[in-house]
């Protein structure tokens, strides 16, 4: 059929910052196309690009606890976690074991919910609809949970340097189990719509391989390394939190499908088995969890003092539902403030295996390809063939030249407002 | 035609494409409902339709630079005026006097007809310029390839049939409606029929541009595609065109697979105009019936097809049902 | 007078272009506004001569016309010797092609007086025109066979040296040479089908040799020395190669008549087919072998030509989609003809739609190559890739292609639709099947065109185009008298169909009659 | 071929909406006129999904028992506390409060909370009700 | 012109998400879905500003980001609304200060509504359109 | 496959580094109820060092690169590059960190993509926040900062090439100075109920 698609001369040069009424940062693709298929693929980031760590070093500790949680708005908790471990390890400050496994909880309480708000943006791009509303639908459910035992449904707030801000009381787990039996149902329901539905198997099946070796070689994380057959997990490789007490298993597809392709498919089985895992290591988290206090140091204006006397560097990680966050951060005795603050989130190490997922496929891919990686895209930049009529290729510097050139004139019209 | 039928048949359009319009709407409105209740929301009201063209209405309308002005604003006028054309051509429900210009035209001219609004939305999106609306404007063209070849082979499957009979004018819906195929066919015919209902049922979505079908406007990809650059007053006339067209397609099918009318079942004996009521409400369930099966569930439970998977499902799936289909029907003549 | 005029009207048809060939030269001497005129004069004549000679065709039965005679309505004395008088039998079917040629040839040179205005050797051009316009005229009005072969020379010849006319381009001579070559091998197959029936048969009129033909083995021979060379001339797949190279380096105002000097071909095989074997063949075999072929030609035909880049490369594998769409109606015609119920109930229509759709493609397909060469003589280029925002400046070039692409695609209300329409609705009762594929291949025509447009027309105004204009008047004219004929064609086909094409079935189904009136019975 | 969302989709359509109709199921044919009905207590409005206890929403500011002590600026996140030196009192945007809740952790005199109010949309971001200083 | 009589009722909404950490971005999607469902006051989420009657942003405004909110914005047919959603548009919130924001929203576009929170809960979001209808229809009464 | 233990590993790539090395480290951090164990490398080394000690280290086990942290300690800028080693056995992971420190004069690193190509990412990063020359990076082109960003200003550094003061925008004060606010206001009107 290839031969009667009217096709564009080959050789043309696209900008795609998808604009999709759904999700998540804004990034640009970079492609060259033939047809509908993709040549070449390159993306450029950084369109929310905020500075915060650059941020982080105008602010106490304790600030950059918020400043970190407002990374990223789908895993409140990911980035407070990794920075706070960073800074205890620094500081030799000891959390309690109760506090360790509110951390998980709240923890695996995101990673349901971050998948199941993938699987929906994931099927809304694929023109599904109706299993966006459905995984939304159901997601509602452990937001609900998460506002009730956090008091807020995004950004959280829990974590504390030394333990947890808030307590996960006996009162609560009724509360907590009903939401888990409900996710139990949940899932058997989700893993039938997303898995054995055809269109989604057409859409999905084969598309945006990443083989074992390109994983190995880039270095992604989560779930799309672990789609690839990567065994790579902070909870089980690195003992942290209530984890470390946990025999948790790395979740790649073969567990499911008896086979590991890397492709888009896989990493739908990857995520939805991740749920499940999710719902039994609540169970545990909860049978498990000790008594004791919430904070090593419970007063803050002590803590901040504490702080300022510590000096050293450390790494702090964290396994979010995307994958590895890791936060390093070095300080100086007689500063509020780090000296040093370099945040890794899951999405950085997961771009570059964007590209040979995406060379090869058709445009109509490009919005289920990168969110398969769940990144945090969300363009607004709509696509612009570049300059008159779209036949012409342009080189990088004759691209770069022709952005600063506008990105000026559009400043100068807004600072002229 | 004398100068009086022509008058007759002017107003008969205008009074046509007022109906066609409001019930257009009106069907797109319950079928939002309907998938809003089926994805377990409220939804909005069945007005919403009318509202939206309302508002288009007073919103700017906006020619993109690179635009050929009366290119890009003719086109939504030419997709309406066509769509409403071709209900001129189809009978409903044995309506006296309708269709409006009955035989003037028949099966193949309509097959034709459908293609302009669609025509005439590839013209819009690619006279836009925009780089969404060219490709998406593409791959409606490829749409279009796609779905002829399910749809020419169901018609001519129909007209096959009727000409074997000896029966005259074996393209002319009426004939259809006169005598329902599938009184015509034996058990193997009959398989051969029901293949191609369920084709025709599938060409309809492709039509009309909606899931999984809907490549060419694929929101999440190209958002909104040949419509991209669309707004106002040409986006109320398109989504007019769509709306009516969604009539256009159902009648067709009614009209091919279902063309029985209540009173003749019934065999109820009635003055005309009561009859006409009666038999008009039954059309409409009709049509509201096909529009559920094939549009509104349709397009809720499946994800978007890849535009090559467009014309893998309607070349290599449909297209071949529909082929034996035909077949079916053809060998049918040998039992 | 007037009488005169009209009992010469056959002799007129070819002296009227052969005589403005040959005082060209001379003409054009006298200066470019002198040349222009008697170009369009003899444009006119030749044109008003066509037509009149088909309405009286239409209106009074055929016209046999003996040169030389006393009585030039004289018929061939009873079963005298062989006629050596060259001798014109003008029925319904070549009044069509008359009229086809008359049309064109008037549309094509108006356009060409602008638009090969800045060309040199002028004169010769026109010569060559008008000669090639002899022979197209002189193919379809002869009743002769070794006629029909020196006017497929003459009309060869004129066609090669006009496709090899722009010197400069090196390609262009190479067509020439490729065209004249397989024309003069074609020619020669034909030159030698005709010594073969003549050395049998002691006759070379087509009604003579008609009646007398026993369907020997050579006459078998010669049949296939007769189909394949014409077969081949009016672009059937597979033996099309030659149309693209042609059709691309001609001027376009050549390329657009070439397509009629193809259809006369095409007159030539129907005739060959119908009239002189007639009765003769399996009306079966020879159906299908024009249905295969013309399937072919839809289909191969089509998907060659999306992905040129050329325009006019793409518009010429067009040309061969399209004749396919001729052979299969009339095929399916020719393989009922036996078969008197179904001859009536369909294969009259599909003949009807067949030859109606070469009176079509003559116009949309002209229109089409004037638009390209509109476009052409604007920007210098043919290229798709290059072109593009020329709407914004060539707005009418941009409507007479969309009217062209249109037609060509069968969309309603356009020419191509009415005919098609007969195709579709009579093929299928044939073959369902075939029907099926008429219909794809159209569509995919419609994309093609699509395509096209946006290329040429769509997008934004580009910096290198920013200089063009509307065409010259002339130009205009051209075009636009074949877009009126394409639009008048397609909102209201029924007096076409009755006065022109159905005549022209008959007189192609009525072998008897054709030979009746040569023969005064 | 399977679809196994269909029984699903089906059965939804005789069952309740999933949707909580906050402030009405659908537009009245006029906001202004609902509102006006419910302030004179003719109509209600629908509430939203229950709000839990540990909801952060606006703040609420004692000012009486407030020392000045600023320490609550010192940790806050957002900028979003202003000393006001003149009194030694403070000053709360809550429209660049981010409801993280240290400030209420931090001050001595507990004079600080966060409310369970959360529908604030104003169309003016210094509008007086989203300035808290009592 | 009945403004709100007939712009109110369909309002199609484009979503902006201007460098935000995507919290607002999530509630603001999470408003369409079952539980919330503002398909019920007619608001549809349209993927081109050429559709839209109403652009919902968030996040602070990278550098990045300004020249393409300033196009949406500009490409979006007369009459426009824009609602700014979450604390971090609506003054920087917890990025306050930077190298990299020319923020907040109303910097670069104008606002009409804001909806205070971080992020909001999406109720807080319907809230805010319903107080947009409410001023919509207040101006045209005082017209 | 035979792991080895911190110490081992640490003094493996000391003798890799020979005489590019310059101290080395090894932590542990234990977190929840059993006690269980973390582990890091930490490995200062010089920069004509890291090639020869990270395929030392590739040779242990192929390092996942997390990410090249950096600090900015005056006369000198850090890289810290963070590899884990034995991933994908379950706890037995090692953080082996190679901290280089350059030379402001002189701020040039070899580029590790050859060994790992998902280094890229974070060294395009280094070139344009911290003004370091990744030699030979197969992809030099700027990565989040504007394309219009200034030449010679690189955000993570605590020096003269670092964000001028006049670049920094206060968002939190925008419109809040023209705000007519005495000290002791009215009580504020109650907004009138929408819901
Ligand atoms: S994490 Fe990176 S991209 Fe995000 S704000 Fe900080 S420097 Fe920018
Ligand atoms: S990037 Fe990852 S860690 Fe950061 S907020 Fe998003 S999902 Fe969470
Ligand atoms: S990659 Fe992660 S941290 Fe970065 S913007 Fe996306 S969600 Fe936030
Ligand atoms: S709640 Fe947080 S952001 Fe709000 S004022 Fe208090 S410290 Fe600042
Ligand atoms: S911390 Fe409490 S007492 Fe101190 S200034 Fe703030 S509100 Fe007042
Ligand atoms: S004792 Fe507490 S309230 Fe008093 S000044 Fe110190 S920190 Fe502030
Ligand atoms: S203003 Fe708030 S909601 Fe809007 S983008 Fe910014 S942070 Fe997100
Ligand atoms: S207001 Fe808060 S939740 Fe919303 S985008 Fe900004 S930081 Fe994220």
């Amino acid at each position: 059929m290839k031969t009667i698609e009217v096709k564009k001369p080959s050789g043309y040069f696209t900008q795609i910052g998808p604009a999709h009424p759904a999700l998540k940062e804004p990034v640009m693709f970079n492609l060259d196309v033939e047809g509908e298929r993709i040549i070449k693929a390159d993306f450029a980031p950084g369109m929310s690009h905020r500075g915060i760590e650059w941020m982080g070093l105008r602010r106490n500790c304790i600030q950059v606890i918020y400043l970190a949680e407002r990374i990223c708005g789908i895993c409140g908790i990911t980035h407070s976690i990794s920075f706070v471990r960073a800074v205890e390890q620094i500081a030799q400050i000891q959390v309690p074991v109760r506090a360790h496994y509110i951390r998980s909880i709240v923890g695996e309480l995101e990673r349901i919910h971050s998948h199941l708000l993938w699987a929906g943006v994931a099927a809304h791009e694929l023109g599904f609809d109706s299993a966006f509303y459905l995984a939304w639908r159901v997601r509602e459910n452990v937001m609900d949970l998460v506002e009730y035992l956090t008091g807020n449904r995004v950004h959280y707030a829990m974590i504390q340097i030394g333990g947890v801000r808030r307590d996960i009381t006996r009162e609560q787990f009724p509360r907590i189990e009903e939401s888990m039996k409900f996710f139990d149902n949940a899932y058997d329901q989700l893993a039938r719509v997303f898995l054995d539905d055809t269109t989604v198997q057409m859409r999905c099946r084969d598309c945006g391989v990443l083989t074992y070796e390109e994983a190995r070689q880039l270095c992604p994380v989560g779930p799309t390394a672990r789609a690839s057959g990567i065994k790579k997990d902070v909870r089980v490789d690195h003992p942290y939190a209530g984890y470390a007490d946990l025999d948790i298993e790395y979740m790649t597809p073969d567990r499911l499908t008896g086979e590991v392709r890397g492709d888009v498919y896989d990493r739908i089985v990857v995520r939805l088995l991740e749920v499940k895992q999710s719902i039994a290591l609540v169970r545990q988290l909860l049978e498990q969890m000790p008594d004791g206090p919430l904070l090593a140091i419970p007063k803050p204006a002590v803590l901040l003092a504490k702080l300022k006397g510590a000096a050293g560097e450390a790494v702090g990680r964290h396994e979010a539902p995307r994958g590895e966050v890791m936060h390093y951060v070095r300080l100086e005795a007689g500063k509020d403030e780090p000296v040093s603050w370099k945040v890794k989130a899951s999405s950085y190490s997961n771009y570059l295996s964007w590209i040979p997922m995406m060379e090869g496929e058709q445009i109509a891919d490009i919005p289920i390809i990168a969110a398969s990686i769940d990144p945090c895209i969300s363009c607004t930049d709509r696509v612009a063939l570049v300059q008159d009529g779209n036949r012409r290729v342009l080189t990088k510097a004759e691209l770069h030249r022709l952005s600063v050139e506008k990105t000026r004139r559009i400043q100068a019209s807004l600072s002229a407002r | 035609m004398s100068v009086n039928e022509i008058l007759l048949a002017a107003g008969g359009a205008l009074i046509m494409a007022f109906f066609s319009m409001v019930g257009g709407l009106w069907f797109a409105g319950i079928d939002r409902v309907l998938a809003a209740r089926m994805q377990a929301r409220i939804g909005p009201p069945v007005r919403q339709p009318f509202l939206d063209i309302a508002k288009l209405m007073i919103k700017q309308n906006v020619v993109p630079a690179n635009a050929i002005p009366w290119l890009f604003n003719g086109a939504p006028v030419v997709a309406l005026a066509s769509a409403v054309t071709i209900l001129l051509y189809i009978p409903m429900a044995g309506i006296p006097g309708l269709p409006i210009l009955q035989g003037h035209g028949d099966l193949v001219l309509i097959m034709y007809l459908l293609i302009l609004p669609a025509l005439a939305m590839v013209a819009g999106g690619l006279a836009a310029g925009s780089p969404y609306a060219t490709i998406g404007a593409q791959r409606e063209m490829v749409t279009m390839i796609a779905y002829e070849l399910p749809l020419a082979a169901t018609i001519i499957a129909f007209a096959w049939k009727f000409a074997s009979l000896g029966i005259e004018h074996p393209f002319s819906l009426a004939t259809v409606a006169a005598q329902p195929v599938w009184t015509l066919v034996g058990p193997v015919g009959f398989m051969g029929l029901l293949l191609l209902l369920v084709t025709m049922l599938l060409v309809v979505p492709g039509e009309l541009g909606r899931i999984p079908f809907d490549a060419p406007e694929a929101e999440t990809e190209i958002a909104g595609g040949l419509l991209v650059e669309y707004s106002g007053r040409n986006l109320a006339l398109f989504t007019l065109s769509l709306a009516v067209k969604t009539i256009v397609v159902t009648s067709l099918i009614v009209g091919l697979f279902f063309p029985w009318n209540l009173t003749d079942i019934l065999a109820v004996a009635c003055c005309a105009t009561t009859a006409a009521m009666i038999n008009l409400a039954f059309f409409i369930l009709k049509l509201l019936v096909v529009m559920f099966f094939s549009v509104t569930l349709v397009r809720i439970s499946v994800a978007r097809f890849r535009i090559n998977q467009v014309v893998d499902v309607y070349w290599k799936i449909l297209g071949v049902l529909a082929l034996l289909g035909m077949f079916l029907v053809m060998a049918d003549a040998l039992f | 007078m007037s009488t005169m005029i009209m009992r010469h009207l056959p002799a007129l048809l070819i002296a009227t272009p052969l005589f403005a060939a040959f005082l060209m030269p001379l003409v054009g001497a006298a200066g470019r506004w002198v040349r222009t005129a008697w170009v369009f004069l003899g444009a006119a004549l030749t044109a008003t001569v066509g037509l009149l000679l088909a309405w009286q065709v239409f209106t009074t039965g055929p016209v046999l016309y003996v040169f030389g005679a006393g009585d030039p309505t004289q018929t061939l004395p009873g079963d005298a010797a062989f006629p050596i008088r060259i001798m014109f039998a003008v029925d319904a079917l070549s009044a069509l092609m008359i009229v086809i040629a008359s049309c064109s040839s008037l549309a094509i040179t108006l356009y060409s007086l602008n638009a090969e205005a800045r060309q040199s050797g002028l004169e010769t051009f026109y010569a060559m025109l008008f000669l090639l316009v002899t022979g197209v005229l002189g193919m379809v009005a002869t009743g002769d066979l070794f006629n029909f072969f020196v006017f497929l020379e003459i009309s060869s010849l004129a066609g090669a040296a006009l496709v090899a006319y722009r010197i400069d381009e090196g390609v262009a001579v190479e067509a020439g040479l490729k065209y004249a070559l397989l024309s003069t091998v074609g020619a020669l197959a034909v030159l030698i089908a005709i010594g073969i029936l003549f050395a049998q048969y002691n006759a070379l009129n087509i009604a003579a040799l008609a009646s007398r033909l026993q369907f020997t083995v050579l006459d078998k021979v010669a049949l296939v020395l007769l189909v394949v060379p014409l077969a081949m001339k009016c672009g059937a797949v597979p033996m099309h190669f030659w149309t693209p190279d042609s059709y691309t380096t001609a001027p376009s105002s050549v390329t657009a008549f070439l397509v009629v000097s193809s259809q006369a071909s095409l007159y030539g095989l129907f005739r060959i087919l119908y009239t002189l074997y007639g009765s003769l063949l399996s009306w079966a075999t020879f159906g299908w072998f024009l249905i295969i072929l013309g399937v072919l030609s839809m289909f191969i035909g089509v998907t060659m030509a999306i992905p040129q880049k050329d325009v006019k490369r793409l518009m010429a594998y067009h040309a061969v989609s399209q004749t396919g769409y001729m052979l299969l109606g009339v095929g399916v015609g020719l393989a009922v003809l036996g078969n008197r119920a179904a001859l009536e109930e369909f294969g009259k229509t599909a003949m009807a739609g067949g030859l109606f759709h070469i009176f079509n493609h003559a116009m949309y397909k002209g229109l089409l190559f004037l638009t390209a060469g509109a476009v052409f003589y604007r920007t210098g280029t043919r290229n798709l890739n290059k072109l593009g925002g020329l709407g914004h400046t060539m707005p009418w070039t941009m409507v007479f292609f969309m009217i062209g692409a249109l037609a060509i695609a069968g969309v309603p209300p356009f020419n191509g639709f009415a005919s098609k329409l007969l195709i579709y609705e009579s093929v299928f009762r044939f073959s369902p099947f075939l029907a099926v594929v008429a219909m794809v291949v159209s569509i995919l025509t419609l994309a093609s065109f699509v395509k096209v447009f946006h290329s040429m027309f769509l997008g934004a105004r580009r910096a290198e185009y920013a200089a063009a204009r509307e065409v010259p008047a002339a130009m205009w004219v051209g075009m636009a008298l074949l877009a009126v004929v394409v639009m008048a064609a397609g909102l209201v086909p029924r007096p076409f169909i009755d006065h022109l094409i159905t005549p022209a079935v008959n007189a192609l189904c009525d072998r008897a009659g054709y030979i009746a009136t040569i023969f005064g019975g | 071929m399977t679809f196994p969302i269909v029984p699903d989709l089906l059965s939804s359509l005789f069952k309740k909406p999933n949707t909580n109709p906050f402030p009405a199921p659908q537009l009245p044919p006029t906001v202004t006129g609902l509102l006006d009905e419910v302030n004179q207590g003719k109509a209600e409005l629908n509430p939203p999904v229950p709000a839990p206890e540990r909801l952060r929403g606006k703040m609420t500011y004692n000012r009486e028992t407030c020392i000045g002590c600023n320490l609550c600026i010192k940790v806050c996140p957002a900028h979003a506390i202003e000393a006001i030196p003149a009194v030694k009192k403070v000053r709360f945007y809550v429209s660049q409060c981010i409801q993280c809740g240290q400030c209420t952790e931090i001050c001595p005199k507990q004079c600080l909370a966060l409310s369970g109010e959360f529908l604030n949309a104003s169309h003016d971001r210094y509008d007086r009700s989203l300035i808290v200083e009592r | 012109m009945k403004l709100s009589q007939t712009l109110g009722k369909s309002l199609w909404a484009f979503l902006f998400n201007s460098g935000s950490c995507n919290g607002c971005e999530i509630e603001t999607v999470a408003t369409v879905t079952p539980r919330y469902d503002l398909e019920r006051f007619g608001i549809k989420v349209v993927g081109s500003p050429r559709h839209a009657d109403i652009l919902l942003i968030s996040g602070p405004v990278t550098r990045k980001m300004a020249p393409r909110l300033r196009r949406v914005y500009e490409q979006m047919p007369d009459p426009k609304i824009v609602l700014c959603i979450g604390a971090c548009g609506t003054s920087g919130g917890a990025f306050y200060d930077s190298y990299t924001l020319v923020g907040p929203v109303d910097q670069v576009v104008p606002v009409d509504m804001y909806v205070p929170g971080c992020p909001p809960r999406p109720e807080a979001i319907i809230d805010g359109v319903v107080k947009i209808l409410a001023r919509l229809e207040a101006a045209e009464k005082s017209a | 496959m035979k792991l080895l233990t911190p110490q081992e590993i640490a003094d493996t790539l000391q003798a890799a580094a020979g005489a590019g090395f310059i101290s080395a480290r090894c932590t542990e951090w234990a977190e929840g109820a059993k006690g269980r164990k973390s582990r890091q490398v930490w490995l200062h080394i010089t920069r004509e060092a890291l090639l020869p000690t990270l395929r030392r280290l590739a040779d242990i086990h192929y390092p996942h690169v997390s990410v090249i942290a950096h600090a900015d300690t005056g006369a000198q800028v850090d890289l810290m590059y963070h590899f884990y080693i034995y991933w994908g056995i379950p706890r037995e992971e090692i953080l082996v960190t190679l901290t280089i420190s350059l030379d402001k004069s002189d701020l040039r690193t070899p580029t590790i993509t050859g060994i790992i190509p998902g280094a890229l990412t974070s060294e395009r990063e280094k070139q344009e926040m911290l003004g370091i020359e990744v030699v030979d990076i197969p992809d030099g082109r700027r990565l989040f900062l504007p394309e219009d960003f200034p030449e010679g200003v690189y955000p993570w550094r605590k020096d003269e090439t670092g964000i001028p003061p006049d670049m920094v925008k206060e968002l939190w004060a925008t419109g809040r100075d023209s705000l007519q606010l005495d000290d002791t206001p009215p009580a504020p009107t109650p907004e009138p109920p929408t819901a």
